[in-house]
């Protein structure tokens, strides 16, 4: 690998959709091909290029672009194993949404506009990935919000505008809180580079105050896209976008950032021992516990499919917060698992919702009656789906939750367990019923004709489905996100 | 003791005079107090020695603002004010009252103690071009706040070109001041054209001299003797402008072929003061004589 | 030095050239502009690479002539001038429906410029007032130009313009009467803290503060800017407020002595609190379009009053950067703001902000200026506006005892997001889009973007940018 | 690639072969054929590398051998009686057969605890697809029932595993648990967990609903399979030595199980349910027989054998019963063909030199040997118990059968064969052949038989004398079902319509005008006050 | 109390003076006239500064020339600023008829 391009892989990452986006947003409706074919020509690059990134980051290699930005804060993009977990989940799931989403607005109104804000969405969240310090995570985490505002109303109805306000109160309020976290750590510590196990380590006992009030900022803020309790309300009502802006919200952009932005200040701003000696985490544990079960008895209580879909998520993406509060080796490896698992299941529970609405007209959950008979192949995909949800094994989500919960055993928490088994039982009280309706229940209206969902919403679905399955049968193997997990983690922790 | 109780009197008068034009309950005598406050002015800056000033106050401060307040109280029909409640006046005036011992804190210590810059004056006068101080300061020394102020003059003009004002209409003067007006306007440009020629050595200047051809232009214009220019006209745009034109092209000819930006040379220095004197004057009268004349085709083509 | 003074006169000679002629020439305006944007650059070229320069108009040193002075931030705000006069210009000579087009707006903008350009050049507190006659004046001259409804406005603003610029003058009069010198350096060395240099430090920034329209005395701001023609309007709320503000700031960071700055400090920044708080709510709450961008105003300038006062009181120099781009960045943000509200308004025929339904479809591009523009002045990274707040904040941070005043630029942040998406989100009501009264006119939209873009692009040279200010206003 | 791996692929890939040709259900009933033969012929245990945490499969010792051998030989059986109920032709139902088959073939296959909690999960849910085939408001209550428990139980088995994972550091093969021992958290999550699959008192609530609801071949596979691996699981995660409660309480509770079942089986109208309860009973012995095992680890060999013996003839038999069942209710069993009866039902009852015959004199001479050798009685007990339960029962069957269309043998051949076989399976299994010469001894042959003789005697009583139906009633009342309806209810209830906040109370509005008003009528005015206001402060300053 | 200090009091009592009038009325006639006198205190203190009897200052006095000048200037506009909105007002109450 030369060194004289290494520089521009990630910039070439990040640009790889954000160019395609920039270039739709001049085309003219009718442009369909064109559309398409700029969106698919990004889309693969970017996975190409994140698999070259994936193979030389294995080897050891890191990739490092730097421009000046604020003196003695350059904006950083960099390609590291963590990163790239994420980056290689955003790339996957943004081919099989884009994909889906051709499908979806075949025939919609504004799908320039659409395409466009989506690249951009997406471009935020590689550079929210690949951001090789807090200013530059900031920068982007800024950026997703603003790109993701015009998905979230795309509809234009007065629920969608409702639910835009709330999401834009909730995130830009999180992203000043993030603003002043960042700018306070920085005038304490500058901004130095991510680095594995921190950098704060040498301030302890100097400035404990801003370092504890730094770290509360940083997580408020962060805790708002990755709906934390109480500050997941704008979640819900954001469900009110079209499919895919949901899938993509719900299992990569928006709620993944929060996350993943947690990940990053508890190991790499301020790692492990710092975080311990101040004692900031025990808080977040708990308020992460009490998201996940809350999030589900949400959940159980809602008619809208999607609702409660978005409410399964706020409790799923604490699953993240949990166990990187709990501060092992293993329920961070668990921890990091399920940022890409979780991305799996709710994508396709989202597409399958979306193909559901688009395809039969089904929005609630007592209209799922006979669904399995209409859409046998999505149903599948749902159920699969919602099983890895629930934590069944061999899925995805039992390879999370079985780390979780070893995790949090190896640091002697063992309430988490009951956290997990109350939720494990409060998913399975949701999303058991909506399998029951569409595989067992007979159709009210009697329609029982197969409707499957056309390919392009049809192929993605199963795409992710059978993933789900896959991460889950084969979690030991040396490619999958659990490995994967496992290298970040024994890169963080020194191990 | 008799000084003091002039000063007194003229002082305390000032005073009455001008809570008389604010707090006075009709219109128009609030605006021939006003016109009386500013010859009182005259007169006392008359006495304290600067006669410049007061010959400036008597033509600008109280001719020229009580003649715009005049034509201005047309529009205004007296019956449409609504005066403030003596209560909330005087509840009002409590702010001004407290301000008022910070003030005088502030005045307390200034009425003594030497100033560098007359000195300078004095010294650098004979460089000047000329020789009354006020006008070298007003010309050459601080020549720049004098184009800044020409300009100023030129926003006043531009601005009032832009207001709609559809009723102004030219009342009759009273046929007095037409039969006076023969021989006053001819008076007014003589005497005008003298202020600016004593102005390089004595109190007088381009600014007096302006508003006493202003005056004239005025009288000329209520007799019917001027014709109704209009602005499309260069005839009248290029003497409005004759002052800052001048001004601003000796600057930079000042820079391009000269010492330095507004760098009299030293034997031209009179020249191109007087030169530049004499335009600002035909531009000030125009422009003065506008703003109290100028009507809706004429500013407004 | 002769490079910024013909950034000065080549706008005043095309202001005089129009009037004589009596053509409304906008290509002249725009040529003059590029001229004077050029040499500005030469001279801010010059002070980078020579330092601070000063020239003895008419050969007489100071005290007794008037020195003009090219300090770095001045050389800054000259060129920052004539890009936004450029721009504005192209918009006011392009646009459908700039209502400037036929109007005497063109040698008017030219003779702001100029003033401007006077106003940045001057180090002599006389010769400010006189300049700042100069901005009043002109500013209310174009205020009208928007017609009899504008009027009462403009009236207002003249009057308290007037009365501020009195104020000004009785603290001038003051100070000269202690120490009987005007130019700013002579007064900086013999400035102590007495009672008359207390007092007339206060008119004078109590006058300051009226032109600027500083949170209180902001009352006539939203009025006059949301009355004036569009360009009108961006060019009062990018640079003519900014004039008395500079003045304040060399008052306070040059004249003032170091105890007096000290205690008034905490003042002036609570003033800016209350800008960014009130000013916000307002703009949060105003029902018309042109009305909110006009408070949003009163609350940016807030920042900068904010970051002066915590300046004075700490001695901390690096505020002063944070002021400057603040200056500069709320200026390019307002200015696409502006442009793209008024070319909305005029082509959706309503002044309302409800009127903005579905703009997004309808005029995509001039709504996206104004988000893109917006989101500068909420500080979202990397916009010119997110730098001034991160100088702004270090500081603020770095000691808990300074917190509070964080919390104030936080609370100022989320109030500033809150009203640039309000509109934001009406902007996307498809339920019930209000349809153009004309066919859109896209390349006045793309003009009003364009300074929006240059101040996202400030980011491009924010380090040399930053550090240059830093040390420039050291 | 690993023979092993068959196991549960075969059945995973008939599964998706029959979904796609439905006609095919030959293959998925066939699909337990790979294990019976590993079963028979067993490799080594192999380790899969890829597969979630690594995982090690096989069947290394007797018992494995075993309980995977019955288990496939149930289940091909069964299933092969399913192919030939032509109601049972859906798609789904085969998908959901095959589900819970590779579920069960794998946890009996799985050497190390992820694998077997994969099996038991895939096992447990597929179930609840055969619980519900038949649609219907019972089967449905059932099933929600079943699924319910099956989810908890899941969920508390995999805290349990969680902890004694904990415990054991980390290392995932089972064999090597043996020896650590676990606490009380450990054991109470464990044994619920496995307790709410395996169906003893009072974790038993789902069986009398399930078996009855479910197809008779299912019924077959559930009782007869699929409930034992919750025994199993308690064999093989609990130390040798028990948990951490004394094993006296546990055979205590078998024991109870046993009779408590054994007693409600009496007072059920319904064959099924009767047999379920007979189930219930059964359940307990094996549990009294873990217990006997913890109390004495040194005989955990020979106990485990004995688990694995009785649980291969409990799966004979009641998979023969349960099958009978289901043909009794629409068919007349005739002359010989009563034997398909009677016979498993008297191997049950533990006949001498039947299976059950045999088992019981292990399971006596095992007790004899413990220290809990003087509740022998109790045991002899149960074998009275336990035959009245299935006197009720075919009493019951027989009741049905009378009206219906005679049987022919063509729709019955796999419970012929199931028969036939668990009459040979004593003479077969070298350990049950030992066992029997004990019943060619007078006092080994009195021993089983008096406590059938006092059974019959009973049973002829209450035929000739019926007590009264209203001291039947209680022994049917289900307060789980209502639970679980009421769970359910809890459950969805629905969310309160979203208060929207409201856009400004008319207080709040009714401020801001006045404030609005106040600063618009006079801007002037009130700047210019501010100014002076300003200048004011001159005085603090 | 000297001369120079008497008149710098009046200057300042007239700069106080047209500031009440500022806050106190409304007619914009008289506004523009407090202004004016405002204007006048300004320049009275400047004048009794300029005529200090140890240094006449020729600086000062053209400072009020100009102050002067850039007053009436400004005042003329306002004046016809007032009459135009006045103009306006009585227009729109005419249509409004």
């Amino acid at each position: 690998m030369s060194l004289l391009w290494t520089p521009f892989l990630p910039l070439a990452i990040v640009l790889s959709s954000l160019i395609p986006g920039l270039l739709i947003f001049t085309l003219r409706e009718e442009q369909q091909r064109t559309r398409v074919a700029l969106n698919l020509v990004g889309v693969v690059l970017k996975l190409l290029l994140v698999v070259v990134m994936l193979a030389g980051v294995a080897q050891g290699f890191t990739f490092r672009f730097q421009v000046p930005f604020l003196p003695g804060v350059p904006l950083i993009l960099q390609g590291d194993a963590l990163s790239l977990q994420f980056v290689s989940l955003s790339s996957l799931l943004w081919l099989a949404t884009t994909i889906y989403a051709i499908g979806y607005f075949r025939g919609s109104p504004l799908q320039s506009r659409f395409f466009g804000y989506f690249s951009l969405c997406v471009s935020a969240t590689v550079g929210l990935a690949l951001a090789g310090n807090l200013v530059t995570f900031l920068l982007f985490y800024e950026l997703l919000t603003l790109a993701t505002f015009p998905l979230v109303v795309h509809k234009g109805t007065a629920a969608a505008l409702d639910a835009g306000r709330r999401y834009l109160a909730y995130t830009m309020g999180g992203g000043t809180l993030t603003l002043m976290g960042v700018a306070l750590l920085h005038s304490v510590a500058a901004t130095p580079d991510f680095t594995a196990g921190g950098y704060l380590a040498p301030l302890l006992g100097e400035v404990d105050v801003s370092l504890t009030l730094a770290f509360a900022l940083l997580i408020a803020g962060l805790g708002v896209k990755a709906a934390l309790v109480p500050l997941h309300g704008w979640l819900p009502r954001a469900m009110v976008a079209p499919a895919p802006v949901s899938a993509l919200l719900h299992a990569v952009a928006v709620v993944k950032a929060g996350a993943f932005g947690i990940i990053r200040v508890v190991y790499d701003v301020y790692g492990v021992e710092t975080v311990a000696a101040l004692e900031l985490t025990r808080p977040l544990l708990y308020l992460a516990g009490f998201t996940i079960v809350y999030g589900s008895l949400m959940a159980l209580r809602q008619r809208d499919i999607k609702k409660r879909l978005a409410f399964s998520t706020v409790s799923q993406v604490s699953y993240i917060t949990l166990g990187v509060a709990l501060l092992g080796p293993v329920a961070a490896v668990g921890a990091l698992a399920h940022l890409v698992h979780q991305g799996l299941m709710k994508v396709t529970l989202f597409y399958c919702a979306g193909s559901f609405a688009e395809t039969c007209g089904v929005h609630q959950v007592q209209e799922m009656d006979g669904l399995g008979r209409r859409m046998p192949l999505t149903m599948v995909a749902f159920t699969l789906a919602a099983l890895g949800m629930i934590g069944i094994p061999p899925l995805a989500g039992f390879i999370s939750k079985w780390y979780l919960g070893w995790g949090a055993l190896a640091v002697d928490e063992p309430w988490v367990l009951v956290v997990l088994v109350v939720s494990g039982i409060l998913n399975a009280a949701y999303f058991l019923p909506m399998i029951y309706r569409g595989w067992f229940a007979a159709s009210k209206t009697g329609e029982c004709a197969r409707t499957e969902a056309p390919a392009m919403l049809l192929w993605p679905t199963l795409f992710t489905a059978a993933l789900v399955v896959l991460v889950g049968v084969f979690a030991a193997f040396d490619l999958s996100p659990l490995a994967w997990a496992q290298l970040i983690v024994d890169r963080e922790f020194g191990l | 003791m008799t000084e003091w109780l002039v000063d007194s009197g003229l002082g305390l008068a000032l005073l009455l005079l001008a809570a008389a034009t604010l707090y006075a309950p009709r219109l128009y005598t609030s605006v021939v107090f006003f016109m009386g406050f500013g010859l009182l002015m005259a007169i006392v800056w008359a006495r304290l020695g600067a006669a410049d000033l007061a010959l400036a106050e008597a033509a600008i401060g109280a001719g020229l603002t009580g003649v715009l307040l005049m034509g201005a109280l047309r529009e205004h029909p007296p019956r449409t004010e609504r005066a403030p409640r003596p209560r909330s006046l005087l509840w009002a005036a409590l702010l001004p009252l407290a301000v008022l011992p910070l003030l005088v804190e502030a005045i307390l210590p200034l009425s003594g103690g030497a100033q560098p810059l007359p000195a300078q004056v004095d010294a650098q006068l004979a460089y000047s071009g000329v020789s009354h101080p006020v006008t070298a300061v007003l010309l050459n020394f601080r020549s720049w706040d004098t184009l800044l102020e020409l300009l100023v003059v030129l926003f006043a003009l531009l601005g009032t070109r832009q207001l709609a004002l559809s009723s102004r209409h030219p009342h009759p003067p009273w046929p007095l001041l037409l039969a006076w007006c023969r021989w006053l306007a001819p008076l007014a440009f003589l005497l005008g054209a003298y202020l600016l020629w004593r102005g390089a050595k004595a109190p007088g200047g381009a600014f007096q001299a302006g508003a006493l051809w202003a005056s004239a232009i005025v009288m000329l214009r209520l007799n019917g003797l001027l014709p109704t220019v209009s602005w499309r006209d260069w005839r009248l745009r290029l003497p409005a402008l004759l002052g800052v034109t001048v001004f601003v092209l000796l600057a930079v000819a000042t820079w391009l072929w000269g010492a330095g930006w507004l760098v009299w040379p030293p034997g031209a220095a009179k020249a191109l003061i007087l030169l530049v004197e004499l335009a600002a004057s035909v531009g000030i009268a125009i422009t003065l004589a506008l703003l109290v004349m100028g009507e809706d085709r004429e500013l407004r083509p | 030095m002769n490079t910024a003074l013909l950034s000065l006169s080549a706008p005043l000679l095309a202001a005089l050239w129009l009037l004589l002629t009596h053509r409304r020439q906008a290509p002249v305006v725009i040529v003059a502009s590029l001229i004077s944007l050029v040499a500005a650059v030469f001279s801010l070229y010059q002070v980078i690479d020579a330092g601070e320069q000063s020239l003895a108009l008419g050969g007489w040193e100071s005290p007794l002539g008037i020195r003009l002075r090219l300090m770095p931030v001045s050389a800054m705000l000259l060129t920052f001038t004539a890009l936004i006069h450029s721009l504005v210009g192209l918009y006011a000579w392009r646009s459908r429906h700039s209502q400037t087009r036929h109007t005497d707006y063109w040698p008017l903008s030219c003779l702001l410029h100029a003033a401007l350009a006077a106003l940045w050049l001057s180090h002599d507190i006389f010769n400010w007032y006189v300049t700042l006659e100069l901005l009043g004046l002109v500013a209310v001259v174009m205020v009208c130009l928007a017609g009899p409804k504008a009027y009462g406005a403009a009236l207002r603003y003249l009057l308290l313009s007037l009365a501020a610029s009195l104020c000004y003058l009785l603290g001038v009069a003051l100070l000269y009467g202690v120490y009987g010198v005007l130019d700013v350096s002579l007064l900086a060395e013999a400035a102590r803290a007495d009672p008359s240099t207390r007092t007339a430090l206060m008119l004078m920034t109590v006058g300051l503060m009226l032109k600027a329209a500083l949170w209180p005395l902001h009352l006539w701001l939203p009025a006059a800017h949301s009355s004036a023609p569009t360009a009108v309007s961006a060019l009062l709320s990018a640079l003519v407020v900014k004039g008395p503000l500079f003045i304040l700031w060399l008052l306070w960071s040059r004249v003032a002595p170091e105890e007096l700055g000290q205690a008034a400090g905490p003042w002036l920044a609570l003033a800016g609190v209350g800008a960014l708080l009130v000013g916000g709510w307002s703009a949060l709450r105003a029902p018309l379009i042109k009305l909110m961008v006009a408070y949003s105003t009163v609350a940016q300038l807030g920042y900068a009053l904010l970051a002066l006062g915590l300046m004075l009181h700490w001695r901390e120099l690096s505020l002063d950067a944070a002021l400057w781009l603040f200056v500069l960045a709320h200026g390019l943000a307002k200015v696409s703001m502006f442009l793209a509200a008024g070319e909305m308004q005029s082509t959706l025929g309503s002044r309302r902000l409800d009127s903005l339904k579905g703009a997004t479809q309808t005029m995509p591009v001039a709504m996206f200026a104004f988000a893109v523009a917006g989101g500068s002045l909420i500080g979202l990274p990397p916009s010119g506006g997110f730098l001034a707040k991160w100088l702004l904040l270090l500081p603020l941070l770095q000691n808990p005892a300074h917190w509070p005043w964080a919390l104030g630029v936080m609370l100022g942040t989320l109030i500033s997001a809150a009203y640039v998406f309000r509109v934001v989100a009406i902007s996307f009501d498809r339920a019930r889009p209000t349809s153009p009264d004309f066919n859109p006119d896209r390349f006045a939209q793309w003009l009003s973007l364009l300074p929006a873009l240059l101040v996202w692009g400030m980011a491009l040279i924010s380090e040399q940018l930053i550090l240059w200010l830093t040390g420039a206003t050291l | 690639m690993s023979l092993w791996l068959f196991v549960p692929l075969v059945p995973l890939l008939a599964a998706v072969i029959c979904l796609r040709w439905p006609r095919l259900r030959l293959l998925v009933a066939l699909a337990p054929l790979p294990a019976l033969a590993l079963a028979l012929w067993p490799p080594a245990a192999v380790d899969i590398g890829w597969l979630w945490f690594t995982s090690r499969w096989g069947a290394e010792s007797l018992f494995a051998r075993y309980l995977l051998g019955f288990t496939a030989l149930l289940w091909t059986l069964a299933g092969l009686q399913a192919r030939l109920n032509e109601s049972l032709r859906s798609r789904r139902f085969w998908l959901f057969w095959a589900l819970s088959l590779t579920g069960n073939l794998l946890l009996l296959i799985a050497v190390d605890a992820a694998s077997f909690y994969v099996g038991f999960t895939l096992m447990s849910l597929a179930a609840y697809g055969l619980i519900i085939e038949q649609g219907g408001p019972a089967p449905r209550q059932a099933g929600r029932l079943y699924l319910q428990l099956a989810i908890l139980g899941e969920m508390l088995l995999f805290a349990g595993l969680m902890l004694r994972l904990q415990e054991t550091g980390q290392v995932l093969l089972l064999s090597e648990w043996l020896q650590i021992p676990t606490g009380a958290w450990t054991t109470a999550l464990l044994l619920l967990g496995f307790g709410l699959k395996a169906g003893f008192w009072p974790l038993h609530v789902w069986l009398p609903l399930a078996h009855p609801a479910a197809p008779a071949p299912a019924s077959a596979v559930l009782s007869g399979a699929m409930i034992k691996a919750g025994v199993l699981g308690v064999w093989l995660f609990m130390p040798a030595s028990g948990g951490a409660l004394s094993p006296a309480f546990w055979l205590a509770l078998g024991l109870f199980s046993a009779f408590y079942g054994a007693l409600l089986g009496m007072g059920q109208q319904q064959a099924k349910k009767a047999l379920a309860y007979s189930s219930i009973s059964q359940m307990g012995y094996l549990l009294a027989i873990v217990a006997l095992a913890w109390q004495q680890p040194d005989a955990r060999a020979g106990l485990g054998l004995l688990l694995a013996l009785f649980a291969l003839h409990h799966a004979l038999a009641k998979g023969a019963l349960f099958m009978g069942a289901g043909l009794a209710a629409h068919h007349r069993f005739h002359g010989w063909q009563q034997l398909m009866l009677w016979l498993p039902a008297l191997a049950l009852a533990g006949l001498p030199l039947l299976s059950g015959g045999a088992v019981k004199t292990l399971l006596k001479k095992a007790v004899y040997d413990s220290d809990v050798s003087h509740w022998l009685w109790l045991f002899s007990l149960g074998s009275v118990a336990t035959a009245l339960v299935l006197a009720r029962a075919l009493w019951l069957m027989n009741r049905q059968s009378r009206a219906h269309s005679p049987l022919r043998l063509s729709r019955s051949w796999p419970l012929l064969v199931l028969v036939v076989l668990s009459l040979l399976a004593p003479w077969l299994l070298s350990s049950l052949r030992a066992a029997m010469l004990d019943h060619f001894e007078l006092s080994g042959l009195w021993a089983l038989l008096w406590p059938l003789l006092v059974a019959a005697l009973i049973a002829t009583a209450v035929w000739r004398w019926p007590p009264p139906e209203k001291y039947w009633r209680f022994l049917q009342a289900s307060p789980a079902r209502r639970a679980s309806l009421g769970v359910k209810r809890l459950w969805q209830m629905p969310a309160k319509p979203a208060s929207l906040p409201k856009p400004g109370s008319p207080v709040w509005r009714g401020w801001e005008r006045r404030c609005n008003r106040l600063w618009q009528r006079q801007p002037l005015g009130l700047t210019v006050a501010m100014m002076s206001v300003l200048l004011l402060l001159g005085w603090f300053w | 109390m000297s001369q120079t200090l008497f008149y710098l009091l009046v200057g300042a009592g007239l700069w106080l003076l047209g500031l009440h009038g500022l806050l106190c009325l409304r007619q914009p006639l008289r506004r523009i006239m407090a202004v004016n006198i405002m204007g006048s205190g300004v320049f009275m203190v400047m004048l009794a500064l300029a005529v200090r009897p140890d240094s006449p200052d020729p600086v000062l006095q053209a400072l009020i020339v100009t102050g002067l000048v850039v007053a009436a200037s400004a005042t003329a506009l306002a004046l016809r600023l007032a009459s135009a909105d006045r103009d306006r007002a009585q227009k729109t109450a005419e249509e409004g008829e």
